[in-house]
């Protein structure tokens, strides 16, 4: 509704000037503080800071570093195991759930804030209730042992090569709640006469699902994409809560490895190289969603 | 003429603010569970008998780490409080960056440089100036034992590593778990500082910890400290990964297990379950290490401030932790022992008493070492650079021989 | 906004619904445990923790840790318990969710209403800035808020939620508004009303749902942050999240384990609180059109 | 000078012109139909004069007063929107008085003038109600209401009956006539269906891609359609648009069409410049009601020809039957009494009433003016 007229009255004028007004204090937050800090991050990610920053550059050698530490690797690997996992099974359970409660469920009204609360929680406290439950001296495995069943045996969170999976658990547990809510917000959207005549036509309830309902949810499986990838990328307060990067540094995930070489261990070029590392991943992930999104809507 | 009227009451209104700051110290520490806060609140009241106001900034978690990160997010803001619970190279390095104070009248006038052991003015003296005032020493290379078990296996306190291992082979043979432990990093690390000792003695410490030279990081006794961790990771029980240290020492205490190898707080532990020293519970020093002492020493290190109020008040504070009555009152409780040499040792109890002479002892005799575990080797990146090739190794994820190369690669790229 | 009628046009049969009743109901066990075994500890006294069992239920029942976590448990040279970082955690995060929210709804009303060119590349920049992690800006803010001098204090936390809430709640509000008719602002315009008119008397009063969905997630968001807390606003001005890391951090003291649940439930109470009162408004506001985006 | 002028204004999105060149000029009390199929630039147009759309060249103004640039509030005008717009959190009394609030009108003259609006389209017990809690109908009288109450010098409807049900369509269709008769004030009215613009317009502008196609009164536009579009696009069913070769015979030029049985028919024109055309190609249109039977035939008509021709379905109506047949290789459809007696398959005489023929040229689609 722009309006480029000259001899356009005061109010008109102001009129269009309001829209740009309103929104330039968080355009200029933006490019300060987001997209400033970044060039900024960049930038020391280049210069030989340690404790604090500071301004010499040391070119490529924080990125050659980078590479050669090992906890990078298995922060990256860690990373990969997670993501994939967390956005497959939260995904998985939370059109799952979505579908069963949207059968007309007698008690949905108390099943869905159960399904949902998990999500109110701090990730400090998720990780830590489950870094209880799990642990095997007095969580599920001492619990079961006590009932009788004597080879009762889930120690993962105590197994290097394992423990990444308990935080899936815990993850998954806090997030799978929202999914579900996302789906089922989709599912109550679709036009109830495309299921009747989908029914007509002779689908079964499992066709229709896969044939006509799960298609039209296309925007809800997007959005719990972006969310739950965002959450994986960012994910360090739970690693922290549950296992502390370990044992070992067997869960070391890249937000936890940034932190670690940034503010304990003083090397903050490196932990600069590897939040650009991260930048890219996720700018690698979001430009393409965001451009497609974007366009879409114009 | 209004404009100035306004200025000029801001001014005033700017300047009693800040005078009203001056008379407070700003504390940030890490000490927030009962007993070492209510510790610390001996200090608040007498810097309130003073007329020195406390302002309390506890942020816990991490052994330090996420209080190091507020600091260095208060020192960017331009902000830095007054006075910061420190450990060992942070100290250096804050001052390196010229954000600490000048103590030196203060510590001259008190002679801090007569009653502070040598090894721990390397850490609260940066270029000859003091920076910091010790609160404490801990050292590290405790082992606690439970003395029911060990009358009914009919052990005497080990001497040496032989006897040692002998004793835990005992234990588990009576089915006991022969040593607590948790599996954190800085707790394998604890326990490595005592191998490398006891392997390799003072001067292998030395080369291989602080001095981190290659050659002593690569050897042959390296090799076998790392086997020592093997021999050790032997009798921990299946379930050690991930337990806090106060678990572990509660196992000992309860009776579950014969030994643990932890710093002198763990006392504190055996002291919260209604246990004496020398009783229920005893402590030895590691076999291997007896006449050295691996410590740690928090200290109160004072930045920067700027106008003369804030100065006598953080001036009163350093005074204050260093007084003879404070250093009594807070190491009775922490299970530390006091920075200060020369204080008498009436107060504390069988343990104290004991850490006090080893102290003293190794002071003088040159066996006091800063511990790589806790921050006072060597700066942090190389001390989590060491971390991670202990833990990785504890963990099964090499074999001592590789785990001595890893520590030559691992150190070198954190220089 | 018309929202298609609940009922559903699929028949199931017997055997189905109860496999269903029966997936649910354990589902409902498993997200239900880890809040039971919480509150299960935080009843009873330390010895029967540290003595083993965690699922057992309480031999004695006890509210002892309870009083202590509010009261009397010691946060840091004082023992004041939670009950202060709780105020400290309600000035800051209502303020906070209130500011974003206006904020996002202005944005969200400008970018759909309001359309003018270099408008999508800002909402695209203000989307991107939802998935950076929020490490990295721990040094440059927190020069910045020094700079402002409101390093330390709720206010400088204020802004900083703010600044990192707006991504998210034009997000949000940009897609309800997407779907709100423009010929609505056409016909107030025409009528004589001016953009915050509009904004006011048209578009807030039917906004119910996404205003719901977007204080619930910042709120929760606001709440439960602790790396912001921690890093700028330690000491007197401290939230509830970091007195909550010092209450069961320490790191060499005797850890009083019913306590820290007691604790770690205060903690959560205010979101879950707004999770149970507010969630069906949750299921609704999204499906009035942001799950579109 | 027109009450409302549009002024060679035209409307780019950019590099691309959606608008051409539009010239309208609007008496006071006249009711203007913009009609054609979406797309067309009609409700650009109509946002144009609201306000809502910037102007890219030419001017448009009310009362002599250049609107370009001015707020969309401060042109004294009043639109109803196809989706009523009405705000859904205010009452029905606030959404109709929310226009003078937002002018400033004292609270005294607002409650009366809601008063006169409320009897003028019989809402008064409404007025408590929020519009989520009216029907389709209603809610159409609300927003007119909210129009009507402003007083304003002109109406703009954006295609207001078309999201109401085909029987209700007819009556507020009356209605809104009935009100302008009543008010008589200025209207300016989209609309994408031919038969709202036939009877509620003093005028029509017929536009398509961006032109307008015609302006005229409604007499004129169904009569004398200017091209090909505007002929089929007004009147339903549409005007049969046929191939033909002019050719004289006894002097007179006759349309020569292929019949569906292969031979041609042969009609005479009534259009005595068609001799200019004579051996060439047009386009012949003849709408449905000027192709009879002979009883049926228009009795005023000087000009009746006899077709026969064989028909391809019958389609009674009630009122009409209408038959289908193949004429110059299109269907054709012809409009005939309800009780004609005519069969499919069969060979019938079919009157045609040259009068009401228009010819077109077939490269222009213009149409050829007597």
């Amino acid at each position: 509704m722009a309006m480029t007229d000259s001899g356009t009255d005061f109010r008109t004028r102001m009129q269009n000037w309001l829209p740009k007004i309103v929104l330039a204090p968080s355009f200029a937050i933006m490019v300060i503080f987001v997209y400033g800090f970044i060039a900024f991050t960049i930038y020391l990610s280049f210069t030989g800071s340690r404790m604090l920053p500071t301004f010499d550059l040391v070119g490529w050698q924080n990125y050659e570093r980078l590479f050669r530490v090992r906890q990078w690797d298995t922060a990256v690997v860690n990373l990969a195991i997670f993501a994939s996992l967390y956005i497959v099974i939260s995904t998985i359970i939370g059109l799952m759930l979505a579908i069963f409660l949207d059968q007309k469920i007698r008690g949905e009204g108390a099943l869905r804030p159960i399904f949902l609360y998990p999500m109110a929680l701090s990730f400090i406290v998720t990780g830590t209730a489950w870094k209880w439950m799990l642990d095997p001296a007095i969580g599920l495995e001492a619990t079961f042992r006590m009932w009788g069943w004597e080879s009762f045996t889930f120690d993962w969170i105590k197994d290097s090569d394992m423990a990444i999976y308990t935080i899936v658990i815990a993850a998954v547990w806090q997030s799978s709640g929202f999914v579900m809510a996302m789906f089922l917000a989709g599912l109550r959207g679709i036009d109830n006469e495309i299921l009747k005549a989908a029914q007509m036509d002779g689908a079964s309830n499992v066709q229709m699902y896969r044939r006509i309902i799960l298609p039209q949810l296309r925007p809800a499986f997007l959005s719990a994409f972006v969310i739950l990838s965002h959450l994986a990328i960012k994910s360090y307060d739970l690693v922290v809560a549950m296992t502390d990067g370990g044992p070992g540094t067997s869960t070391w995930m890249p937000a936890v490895f940034m932190y670690e070489y940034t503010f304990t261990r003083n090397q903050m070029g490196i932990g600069a190289a590897s939040a650009v590392i991260m930048l890219m991943t996720v700018a690698a992930i979001m430009v393409p969603y965001l451009y497609a999104e974007l366009r879409e809507k114009k | 003429m209004r404009m100035m009227k306004i200025t000029g009451a801001a001014l005033v209104l700017m300047s009693s603010t800040a005078i009203v700051h001056a008379d407070n110290v700003e504390v940030l520490h890490w000490w927030t569970s009962g007993g070492e806060a209510a510790a610390l609140n001996v200090l608040k009241g007498d810097l309130e008998g003073q007329g020195v106001g406390w302002t309390d900034m506890p942020v816990a978690g991490g052994g330090g780490s996420d209080a190091m990160t507020v600091l260095r997010a208060r020192v960017t803001a331009g902000d830095p409080p007054t006075a910061v619970q420190m450990l060992g190279f942070s100290i250096q390095d804050w001052a390196a960056e010229g954000a600490l104070a000048n103590l030196n009248g203060l510590a001259e006038e008190q002679g801090w440089a007569d009653v502070v052991p040598a090894a721990l003015q390397q850490f609260s003296t940066f270029e000859g100036n003091w920076v910091s005032a010790p609160v404490n020493v801990h050292s590290t290379n405790w082992v606690w034992a439970n003395s029911a078990i060990m009358a009914e296996l009919g052990l005497e306190q080990p001497g040496s590593w032989d006897e040692f291992v002998a004793a835990m082979e005992a234990a588990e043979a009576a089915g006991y778990t022969a040593l607590a432990h948790g599996g954190q990093a800085w707790q394998d690390a604890t326990i490595f500082d005592s191998m490398v000792m006891g392997v390799g003695g003072p001067d292998f410490y030395q080369a291989a910890m602080v001095d981190l030279d290659p050659e002593a990081l690569g050897s042959e006794q390296m090799v076998e400290a790392f086997q020592r961790m093997e021999t050790l990771r032997g009798f921990v029980d299946d379930n050690f990964s991930g337990r806090d240290w106060n678990l572990a020492s509660a196992m000992v205490a309860n009776g579950e297990a014969l030994f643990q190898i932890m710093g002198d707080w763990a006392k504190g532990e055996f002291i919260a379950a209604g246990q004496t020293a020398g009783e229920e519970f005893q402590c030895f020093r590691v076999p291997g290490t007896e006449g050295t002492v691996t410590f740690n020493s928090d200290q109160f290190a004072m930045f920067n401030v700027t106008d003369d109020a804030s100065m006598a008040s953080q001036m009163a504070m350093a005074s204050a932790v260093m007084s003879p009555e404070f250093q009594v009152a807070f190491n009775t409780v922490k299970g530390s022992v006091p920075a200060r040499t020369d204080i008498s040792d009436a107060e504390f109890d069988a343990c104290g008493q004991l850490g006090m002479a080893q102290l003293a002892d190794a002071a003088a005799n040159g066996g006091l070492f800063g511990s790589m575990a806790h921050g006072h080797a060597n700066n942090p990146s190389v001390q989590n650079a060491m971390y991670d090739v202990i833990t990785a190794h504890f963990n099964g994820e090499f074999d001592a021989a590789t785990a001595a190369e890893e520590m030559v690669t691992a150190v070198e790229l954190a220089m | 906004m018309a929202v298609a009628s609940n009922e559903n046009a699929m028949r199931t049969s017997r055997v189905t619904r109860v496999l269903i009743y029966v997936t649910l109901l354990v589902f409902s066990l498993f997200y239900l445990l880890p809040l039971g075994i919480m509150l299960i500890n935080s009843l009873k006294p330390l010895s029967e923790i540290t003595g083993g069992g965690m699922i057992a239920l309480p031999q004695q029942w006890t509210i002892e840790p309870w009083l202590s976590a509010w009261s009397s448990a010691q946060i840091g040279v004082e023992p004041t318990g939670l009950r202060p970082y709780f105020m400290n955690s309600i000035a800051m995060a209502v303020p906070a969710v209130i500011i974003s929210t206006v904020i996002g709804a202005l944005n969200g009303y400008v970018l759909t209403k309001w359309h003018f060119r270099g408008a999508t590349i800002v909402f695209g920049l203000l989307l991107f800035s939802c998935f950076i992690p929020f490490q990295i800006v721990l040094i440059p803010m927190a020069r910045i808020l020094g700079i402002l001098e409101i390093a330390g204090t709720t206010y400088g936390l204020i802004l900083v939620h703010v600044v990192y809430g707006i991504g998210f709640s034009t997000l949000y509000f940009r897609n309800y508004y997407a779907a709100f008719p423009t010929e609505l602002v056409r016909a107030a315009q025409i009528d004589g009303a001016g953009f915050f008119q509009i904004f006011w008397r048209i578009m807030l009063p039917s906004s119910g749902p996404i205003i719901a969905v977007c204080c619930i997630w910042q709120f929760t968001n606001i709440w439960n942050d602790f790396l912001f807390g921690a890093s700028f606003a330690s000491g007197g001005a401290a939230p509830m999240t970091v007195a909550l890391n010092n209450l069961v951090n320490s790191s060499t003291g005797v850890r009083e384990y019913n306590v820290h649940f007691a604790g770690a439930i205060m903690a959560a109470a205010p979101t879950l609180l707004v999770y149970i009162v507010a969630g069906r408004y949750f299921v609704r506001g999204l499906m009035a059109g942001s799950v579109k985006g | 000078m027109g009450f409302l002028d549009i002024n060679n204004v035209t409307k780019s999105y950019g590099a691309v012109e959606v608008l051409h060149r539009v010239d309208i000029e609007v008496e006071e009390g006249e009711f203007l139909v913009l009609v054609g199929p979406s797309g067309c630039g009609k409700s650009t147009l109509l946002n144009m004069i609201a306000g809502l759309e910037s102007i890219t060249g030419g001017e448009i103004s009310i009362k002599d007063r250049v609107m370009n640039g001015v707020h969309p509030s401060k042109r004294n005008i009043a639109m109803v929107f196809q989706s009523y717009a009405l705000y859904p959190n205010m009452s029905v009394a606030q959404n109709i008085t929310f226009g003078l609030e937002m002018h400033g009108t004292p609270k005294p003259e607002r409650d009366q003038a809601l008063k006169e609006v409320g009897a003028l389209l019989q809402i008064d017990h409404l007025l408590d109600r929020k519009p989520g809690q009216l029907s389709g109908g209603q809610r159409q009288r609300v927003a007119m209401g909210r129009a009507l109450v402003r007083n304003p010098d002109v109406f703009l409807f954006d295609e207001p009956l078309s999201n109401l049900d085909a029987k209700l369509r007819v009556d507020m269709r009356t209605e809104i006539k009935k009100l302008h008769q009543k008010l008589k004030t200025t209207i300016v009215y989209v609309t994408h269906d031919q038969i709202e613009a036939m009877t509620l317009s003093t005028r029509i502008a017929v536009m398509f891609n961006g032109y307008v196609q015609q302006l005229g009164t409604p007499k004129e536009i169904y009569d004398t359609p200017e091209n090909v579009f505007v002929a089929t696009f007004m009147g339903s069913p549409a005007m049969n648009v046929v191939p033909a070769k002019v050719e004289m015979v006894d002097g007179l030029p006759h349309a020569r069409i292929a019949r569906a049985d292969g031979d041609d028919a042969l009609l005479a024109f009534a259009q005595e410049n068609m001799a200019e055309w004579a051996g060439k190609n047009i386009l012949l249109g003849i709408r449905p009601e000027a192709i009879t039977d002979p009883e049926s035939a228009d009795r005023a008509s000087n000009s009746i020809a006899a077709m026969s021709n064989r028909v391809g379905v019958t389609e009674p109506a009630g009122a009409d039957t209408f038959v289908t047949m193949i004429l110059g290789g299109k269907d054709v459809i012809a409009r005939m009494r309800a009780d004609t007696t005519v069969a499919a398959g069969e060979m019938f005489d079919f009157a045609v009433n040259m009068e009401k023929a228009v010819a077109f040229d077939p490269q222009t689609e213009a149409r050829i003016k007597p």
